[in-house]
């Protein structure tokens, strides 16, 4: 292995570089002048996003453990952006009171788990799978307890922790048996001596619950609201889109490669699974308050809908598997970036009813949260409509016609309660509305990058065409 | 860039200049020199039509013009019209044009309120140029969706609820719609070649029958709930009810003409096979429809009630006779739903004009107006005599363009409904003269009522222009007759090949 | 082979273990607890990765390694799941999973 | 036919559309009296046009070959429906089209006259006479109608113009609920004629009157196998199509509408409610009786006997009412119902078809001399502002121009020679004699009773007891009173005019007697009943309270019209407001839309129900994952290894 074979992970190289250096900027400077820690990771991480897009060869390493290849290539950049939209939120954050002396913390953990993201959707084995996936886990765990102060932190905290780690036994013996009856932990060579024995049966359902877990379908979503009302928002957020994308990255890839030739198991869970996930999801949805809960249940069903494309395992499914994610994470972002906004301005107010009257007070603010409903919910002219429109095309490309009636349908209860949270901030008349507030330069960047991308995405349709170009499928 | 392109461009021009001017009054004048550079380029569209086609320009579509979009999908931007889709155009013009005139007065966020109108008429122009399915449903979404906030900011009564109930039953069509817009560009290519989303290209082709027993009934359905099929029609009496006064004229008047449009456009000319075997059930539905709504009108007290539930009957004429399937009907169809947009819209605007001066819909707390608002009071009678079908109206020549089309389908079955459809001009009669004789005539009921001023510059263009698209199309017909006709030429082809076959 | 004891055996234990590290977390109120029984799970699934390579796949060491590292994220875990726990006693002062049930429906 | 071109006769009808846009557009800018005489004078030049047609027509150019042409004067696509069904907008001369545009400018003219004095001072003067304008044009229109869907549009159209003048006194409650109900009912009717039309048109393949009605022609033969009840297509058609005209021409049982039209003004019911919109169905069967003989003759008896019924049954309640106007209306219906008999029992050719000339013969002079009692008693209630009989009285010395052309206009409606009523009457009852004797008789008797009301009426206000008016009646001013005399002058000659030789089925004209043996005892029954009246009336008596009370039941149900209003009402009322529309309008809001929202409730309550699940217990949330993954295990290992 020559040197320059490493750039081929110039990701994960230069993320870890990033780390370093804010972890001896954390050592070396004066408590007072922590803040500044906010725009050098700021910076470097942009530094990094635009790097990554720069053109490099497809190649493996590590003898198949690792492997990368443009599309892997644009998944990374997607959680780089996700990540770096995050951090940028996130700044006014940590400026308050409360987390000054945590700056380093905030960037460095999800530093660590975005290496890890990168490293699982890169690897080529299920070892690294394992390792990445633990790696971009185990950090989210101590960030939801960020929070140091608050109960809810906390429980938010062991109950990520403990459900991932009964999760992730569970999935870990199901490699095990993969293991056992194939003989081998490579997803090549795994796919070829997987010819769906009942054991085998048994270890990909074991296996899918492991990242059904990550993804949050139903049943296994449970964790899901209740680690996301408890963390802080911005924890939230990242845990909602950064996490779920790389989640869902690696295990389309997995499915078409380790469990190629089982592809008809796998099509009826997911398909039985994607139902749930979605109605279960919405159901839910509609009766909550909290607007961090709500888009719990929100980004659960979501990853029903996302389930669709996955379901396909054609080309077309993960191309919109991918542009889905790349919609997902502007158009929640974007939520999750005027709730945090709304929750640092008021004190911790993130209630549903407490945005009553909101677009009287913050139309700017409001008109950003209308977006990103309307682009979660499907709704033209923002690039949810053409995410979920492109979905729902490769599903019922594979003759999927009644899974896509059930989906459709539940697209009009998901509309239904992302409507409420429109009906409360521009039709619902309040005395006691969230006053008048001005956002800092941050939030503000962070919400345009947002709403450019919700605009952007959807029109430029080459975008489209170059994710397309870069899967591949069964 | 294509002439037909202009239609999507001035009103989103219009709507940025409204959301960059500085004052109220710089944007209602920005919506109003907008929309009368529509109504301007949608006469011009006229002309022009009917200029090519008199000079030998038989293509099936005109002003064609073809972009690609998503080449990874092929789907296309496509604008095109025919003589069906200019009709759609113009009356969508017209509709915003005068909308914008009866909403001279919003008081309230009015920036906001004109942005999202034109948007949503931006939409429903989009839904009526474009060829390729996609861009129609984008369209489509675009124009159900400000719906909910029009009614629910602006509106009025139970606002909240009835912007929820419409939106989501709108909504719910176009996502069975959505199945089968998919399922349509999935069978578009038989022969293995790239999938295409243009229902030009997919009329070429022969749809698996089975496949079209299922997507017909989910296209149809999606479209006709927009165009208050029985009994999907519900959010109709809310909606309206609630709406604005140009929100109701744009949805009654235009929007719900969307649901028609593509029940003709998508499901029936691209699913032929399925629609004859279908159409008794859903003729079962419109029929219902027709007369049911008329009698549901007859007991109301709302006035918007009372047109909500007229717009059920007359838009389930349209769906009845475009499936009666033969070229005098579906011709009719077509000039009912010109017809209604414009009455309709009239209708609405009158209601708000009159409630922006009694405060109140309920026809029992009101009486006498003829005396006090001549003016309005006179429009209200016209477009109540028009909704009636009165020869010289718009009304009268849809309606019976469509019973004699419907007619000429034998079978007791259709005759039978075509009865039954005939029956509901008595009882539109009965419900249009009850109001006429409540609310105008008799003596004034309040004192106060004599201060009321008669119908101001605005009011009057709105209602002037109104007036006289119904006469005009009432007392000369011909030509838009003959605009339609001309262009059913390939679904009567494809229709009229079923019918020999079986 | 080791002695005469079958790979069956080496499943059978795995198992057992695996199952009784599932009772054990959904039946113990204590967090601690609970936490051992997932080392429990881990510990199942290292049996069965050892076992699987020693038995089946001799010439091969992916088994083995792949049970080096998960004991070693079984402690990263360990680590981490520790100081919240700490974090809820600290909140809570109880470390009973039942009491940690503020966020709920 | 020469060179002579009929082309300018579309202006007859287009002057007066002119007039309508006009006044209707710029009538409340212009000074009242302006807009009467700028309607009136429009409607005198198409009065002398019309005559200048009839002129042409009759004694020039309409005769060829010793049979009147059908004349299309005009002729321009409106619109297409199929490749054969084209509604064309034109006019068509022949005898009874030529006689309709006489009648109804000459009427509609004096009309309008009459009106600048009679509606002089009235709040919607200009209103008045745009809504007069627009009837006319209506009225010309339904009459020169080349085709059978044009005379549908205009036939709607003299409908609204109806419905608008008769409710013109819009602030009064009766007659805005009369005007509803006019239209209402006539719509309903209208119905019957829509679906006939479609029927006609479907089987003959054309609108065209020419085509329909040639009796040599393809069309008028298709149709004609049994098809429904026994009666054939055509039948089914026509009769469909008469109960438009029944409607319209107020017969038995639609005629309810007639005597509460008597709400508008009483030039309009002079015009319209008595000389021509109402017998706008007699036109129609006239128009079409060619097909009525020679394809529905079963249809031809339906009509004869429902003109001979509503004949006979108008003329009872009439001897019963008080309201002059109403009187007068009941008899109008007995007078058409005259009509329409005559066109019942006609034959075919010469003196076989002289029903048919009989029918429009006396629709001619009933015109002027019903026209004439209205105008007069219009003149009467302008005096005494009132409309009750009972009110009136010894009028003849303060309204001597009145009570003279109204004795004519009785002595004419009640057949007394040589007034024009002798004549034409008498050709109905020689053609009913020759057809039917019953009906015969019946009419017979009508002539007997026609002659008791109107005389009962003449005499209960000419003369009788003087009651005490606020102030003294005067004469109407000389705008009212020229039209009367130029009507009585009408009433007394036109039955002069040889209508044998002008209006005939085929064209061909006859020559005709008066048949002397039925005449006379006509004649007597009428001088019977002037008698009869004048005994009870001329002097203040108890006779009629003897009477009434003889007849008590007879006069009871004369007096309410026989509840047939009632019977409406509650169709109407009971049936379909309460019985059909209260529960369609139910049903939408609750069942229909209650599934709707029952729907979401539904959802609303799953998402309350399954919100255990989220029970902020860590070790449950464990539970349903290892269930999940086991169950989902176990079940695909079953289905994957089947």
């Amino acid at each position: 292995m020559r040197i320059e074979d490493f750039l081929l992970m110039r990701h994960e190289i230069l993320l870890t570089l990033v780390t370093v250096i804010l972890l001896v900027l954390e050592i070396f400077l004066h408590d007072d002048r922590k803040q500044v820690i906010r725009h050098w990771a700021i910076v470097l991480m942009t530094l990094v996003t635009v790097a990554g897009f720069l053109s490099l060869p497809e190649g493996t390493l590590f003898g198949g453990m690792y492997q990368t290849s443009q599309l892997h290539q644009l998944m990374k950049n997607i959680l780089n952006i996700g990540a770096l939209v995050v951090f940028i939120q996130g700044a006014k954050w940590l400026n308050l009171e409360a987390n000054r002396n945590k700056v380093s913390e905030f960037y460095l953990l999800i530093l660590c788990t975005l290496i890890g993201m990168n490293f699982m959707v890169s690897s080529g084995d299920f070892l690294m799978f394992y390792l990445g996936l633990e790696l971009a886990t185990i950090p989210i765990a101590a960030m939801a307890a960020f929070d140091k102060l608050s109960n809810k932190s906390s429980e938010a905290g062991i109950k990520l922790i403990l459900s991932s780690a009964l999760s992730s036994g569970i999935m870990l013996y199901g490699i095990s048996m993969v293991y056992g009856t194939t003989g081998s932990i490579y997803f090549e060579q795994v796919s070829q001596l997987y010819a769906g024995s009942s054991l085998q049966v048994l270890a990909f359902i074991f296996f899918f619950t492991g990242m059904a877990f990550k993804i949050s379908m139903v049943p296994f979503h449970l964790w899901t609201a209740d680690v996301y009302e408890g963390a802080p928002v911005n924890v939230t957020s990242y845990l909602s889109v950064v996490s779920k994308g790389a989640a869902l990255f690696i295990f389309s890839i997995i499915l078409v490669t380790a469990f190629r030739f089982i592809s008809p198991l796998w099509q009826n869970v997911i398909w039985v699974i994607s139902v749930l996930t979605m109605t279960i999801g919405n159901l839910f949805a509609i009766r909550q308050n909290n607007l961090k809960r709500f888009l719990a249940f929100s980004s659960i069903s979501q990853a029903g809908f996302i389930l669709l494309g996955v379901i396909a395992g054609t080309q077309l499914g993960m191309a919109t598997v991918v542009y889905y994610v790349l919609v997902y994470i502007f158009s929640n972002l974007g939520a999750f970036g005027v709730v945090a906004a709304v929750s640092n301005a008021t004190g911790g107010k993130e209630n549903m009813d407490d945005y009553v009257g909101f677009y009287r007070t913050n139309p700017k603010l409001a008109l950003t949260m209308m977006l990103a409903m309307f682009s979660l919910a499907g709704i033209p002219p923002v690039a949810g409509f053409f995410g979920k429109f492109f979905l729902f095309l490769a599903v019922a490309e594979q003759g999927y016609y009644w899974l896509l009636t059930i989906a459709v349908l539940n697209t009009i209860i998901s509309l239904y309660y992302y409507l409420l949270i429109v009906k409360a901030m521009f039709l619902t008349k309040s005395e006691d509305a969230i006053g008048r507030f001005r956002s800092d330069n941050y939030t503000r960047l962070g919400l345009a990058i947002c709403i450019a991308g919700m605009v952007i995405v959807g029109f430029a349709s080459p975008i489209f065409d170059y994710i397309k170009s870069l899967s591949f499928g069964l | 860039m294509d002439f037909l392109s202009y239609f999507i461009i001035v009103p989103l021009l219009t709507v940025l200049g409204i959301i960059v001017s500085r004052n109220d009054k710089q944007a209602k004048w920005t919506a109003a020199i907008g929309m009368s550079i529509q109504l301007v380029l949608a006469a011009v569209l006229v002309f022009r039509y009917l200029a090519e086609r008199k000079a030998g320009n038989m293509a099936e579509f005109l002003f064609y013009h073809d972009y690609l979009w998503f080449p990874a999908l092929n789907i296309r931007y496509t604008v095109g019209v025919d003589g069906i889709s200019v009709a759609m155009v113009a009356l969508t013009s017209l509709v915003i044009f005068t909308g914008i005139f009866a909403s001279w007065e919003v008081k309230f966020q009015f920036r906001e309120f004109f942005a999202t109108l034109i948007l949503l008429a931006t939409g429903v122009f989009g839904f009526f140029i474009c060829t390729d399915l996609f861009t129609m449903f984008l369209f489509y979404e675009l124009a159900v969706l400000p719906m909910y906030l029009l009614i629910g900011i602006w509106g009025s009564g139970p606002k909240e609820y009835s912007a929820m109930k419409l939106t989501l039953m709108l909504m719910g069509g176009s996502a069975l719609l959505l199945v089968g817009l998919i399922g349509l560009y999935f069978h578009s290519a038989p022969d293995g070649g790239p999938y295409t989303f243009n229902f030009i290209e997919i009329s070429k082709v022969q749809i698996p029958i089975q496949m079209q027993y299922f997507l017909f009934p989910m296209t149809f359905v999606g479209f006709g709930i927009l165009g208050a099929l029985f009994p999907l029609h519900t959010w109709s009496p809310d909606g309206h009810s609630s709406a604005p006064t140009a929100v109701s004229m744009l949805h009654a008047g235009v929007l719900m003409k969307l649901g028609g449009y593509g029940c003709f456009r998508v499901a029936m000319f691209l699913m032929p096979e399925a629609a004859h075997d279908l159409s008794w059930i859903f003729l079962i539905l419109t029929t219902i429809s027709v007369v049911y709504g008329a009698f549901g009108a007859i007991m109301q007290k709302d006035l918007k009630y009372i047109n909500a539930y007229s717009s059920v009957s007359h838009c389930g004429l349209v769906l009845f006779a475009l499936l009666m399937m033969n070229e005098t009907a579906i011709n009719g169809a077509i000039m009912q739903m010109v017809s209604h947009g414009i009455m309709t819209a009239l209708f609405f605007a009158l209601i708000g004009m009159i409630y922006g001066r009694t405060h109140t819909r309920i026809i029992d707390e009101m009486g006498g107006l003829m005396r006090v608002i001549p003016f309005l009071a006179v429009a209200y009678v016209i477009a109540g005599l028009a909704s009636l079908g009165l020869p010289g109206f718009s009304g009268f020549v849809a309606e019976m363009t469509v019973f004699v089309g419907s007619w000429q389908n034998t079978g007791t079955f259709y005759r039978v409904a075509t009865v039954i459809a005939c029956a509901s001009i008595v009882i539109t009669a009965v419900y249009i003269l009850r109001v006429v004789g409540i609310l105008l005539q008799g003596p004034v009921r309040e004192p106060w009522y004599h201060q009321f001023t008669d119908a101001t510059w605005y009011e009057r263009i709105s209602v002037g222009f109104l007036i006289a698209g119904i006469a005009g199309i009432g007392i000369a017909p011909l030509w838009l007759s003959n605009m339609i006709t001309n262009s059913l030429g390939p679904i009567m082809d494809r229709l009229n090949m079923i019918s020999f076959i079986h | 082979m080791l002695y005469g004891i079958r790979l069956e055996y080496f499943l059978i234990l795995a198992t057992l273990m695996f199952f009784v590290g599932i009772y054990g977390f959904l039946t113990r109120r204590n967090l601690i607890t609970m936490l051992m029984s997932v080392e429990l799970i881990l510990n199942a699934v290292n049996i069965q990765f050892v076992a699987f390579n020693r038995y089946l796949f001799p010439d091969k060491l992916e088994g083995h390694f792949f049970s080096l590292i998960v004991v070693a994220v079984a402690a990263a875990e360990a680590a981490v799941a520790i100081a919240i726990i700490i974090n809820i006693y600290r909140h809570f002062t109880s470390i009973n999973v039942e009491d940690v049930d503020e966020m709920k429906y | 036919m020469g060179d002579f071109s009929f082309a300018y006769s579309i202006w007859i009808p287009l002057i007066p559309f002119f007039t309508f846009i006009l006044l209707g557009l710029a009538g409340h800018i212009l000074k009242p009296r302006l807009a009467g005489i700028i309607g009136t004078t429009a409607l005198g030049v198409i009065f002398v046009m019309s005559l200048y047609t009839a002129y042409q027509y009759f004694f020039v150019y309409g005769m060829v070959d010793g049979v009147y042409q059908k004349i299309i004067a005009y002729n321009t696509t409106w619109l297409q429906f199929t490749d054969t069904l084209h509604i064309h907008m034109g006019v068509i001369l022949d005898p009874i089209s030529v006689m309709m545009l006489v009648v109804v400018t000459t009427v509609s003219f004096m009309v309008h006259l009459y009106s600048i004095g009679y509606m002089h001072g009235e709040l919607g003067f200009e209103r008045f006479f745009a809504f007069l304008s627009l009837f006319s044009f209506a009225m010309l229109g339904l009459v020169v109608a080349t085709n059978i869907f044009q005379m549908y549009i205009f036939w709607e159209l003299v409908g609204v113009s109806s419905y608008l003048l008769i409710g013109f006194y819009y602030q009064k409650p009766s007659a805005v609920a009369a005007s509803k109900k006019a239209f209402i009912v006539t719509r309903f009717a209208d119905l019957g004629f829509l679906i006939g039309i479609l029927i006609l048109s479907y089987i003959t393949g054309t609108f065209d009157f020419i085509t329909i009605t040639d009796p040599n022609g393809a069309a008028i033969h298709q149709g004609s196998g049994t098809a429904f009840l026994g009666l054939s297509v055509m039948t089914w058609a026509v009769l469909l199509i008469f109960i438009g005209g029944a409607g319209k021409s107020a017969m038995f049982p639609l005629h309810i509408w007639l005597p509460d039209a008597m709400e508008g003004p009483t030039p309009v019911s002079a015009l319209i409610h008595a000389a021509t919109m109402v017998v706008a169905g007699v036109y129609l069967v006239a128009r079409l009786f060619p097909v009525y003989y020679f394809s529905a003759p079963e249809a031809l008896h339906v009509i004869a006997y429902v003109g001979g019924f509503t004949s006979l049954f108008a003329a009872v309640i009439a001897c019963t009412q008080l309201d002059i106007k109403r009187i007068l209306a009941f008899s109008t219906l007995s007078q058409i119902g005259y009509m329409m008999l005559a066109l019942g029992v006609s034959g075919w050719g010469d003196h076989e078809g002289v029903g048919f000339m009989a029918g429009n013969f006396h629709l001619f002079t009933h015109a002027m001399f019903k026209a004439l009692l209205f105008l007069g008693s219009g003149a009467i209630i302008h005096a005494v502002h009132s409309n009750y009989m009972n009110e009136m009285g010894g009028l003849r010395k303060y309204l001597p121009i009145t009570h003279l052309t109204f004795l004519i206009a009785c002595l004419t409606i009640a057949g007394i020679p040589p007034f024009s009523g002798f004549f034409s009457k008498d050709e109905i009852l020689v053609a009913a004699y020759h057809h039917d004797k019953v009906l015969f008789f019946v009419e017979y008797f009508v002539a007997g009773l026609t002659a008791f009301y109107m005389f009962r009426l003449y005499f209960s206000v000419f003369w009788g007891k003087e009651p005490h008016y606020h102030h003294k009646p005067h004469e109407a001013p000389a705008t009212m009173t020229i039209p009367l005399i130029f009507l009585a002058l009408a009433s007394i000659f036109t039955g002069f005019i040889p209508f044998t030789e002008l209006v005939t089925t085929d064209g061909v004209p006859f020559h005709a007697h008066i048949d002397w043996g039925i005449a006379l005892p006509s004649i007597g029954i009428g001088v019977l009943g002037i008698l009869g009246a004048m005994v009870m009336y001329r002097r203040e008596t108890n006779l009629p309270e003897k009477m009434a009370a003889n007849l008590k039941y007879l006069y009871r149900w004369s007096y309410n019209k026989f509840y047939i209003d009632e019977v409406y009402l509650f169709i109407t009322k009971k049936i379909i407001f309460r019985y059909i529309s209260r529960p369609v309008a139910w049903f939408d809001r609750h069942m229909v839309d209650g599934a709707m929202n029952g729907m979401a409730g539904l959802t609303n309550l799953i998402s309350f129900k399954i919100r255990g699940f989220q029970s902020g217990q860590v070790q449950k949330y464990a539970f349903v994952f290892v269930t999940g993954a086991l169950a989902l295990a176990l079940v695909f290992i079953y289905l994957w290894t089947n």
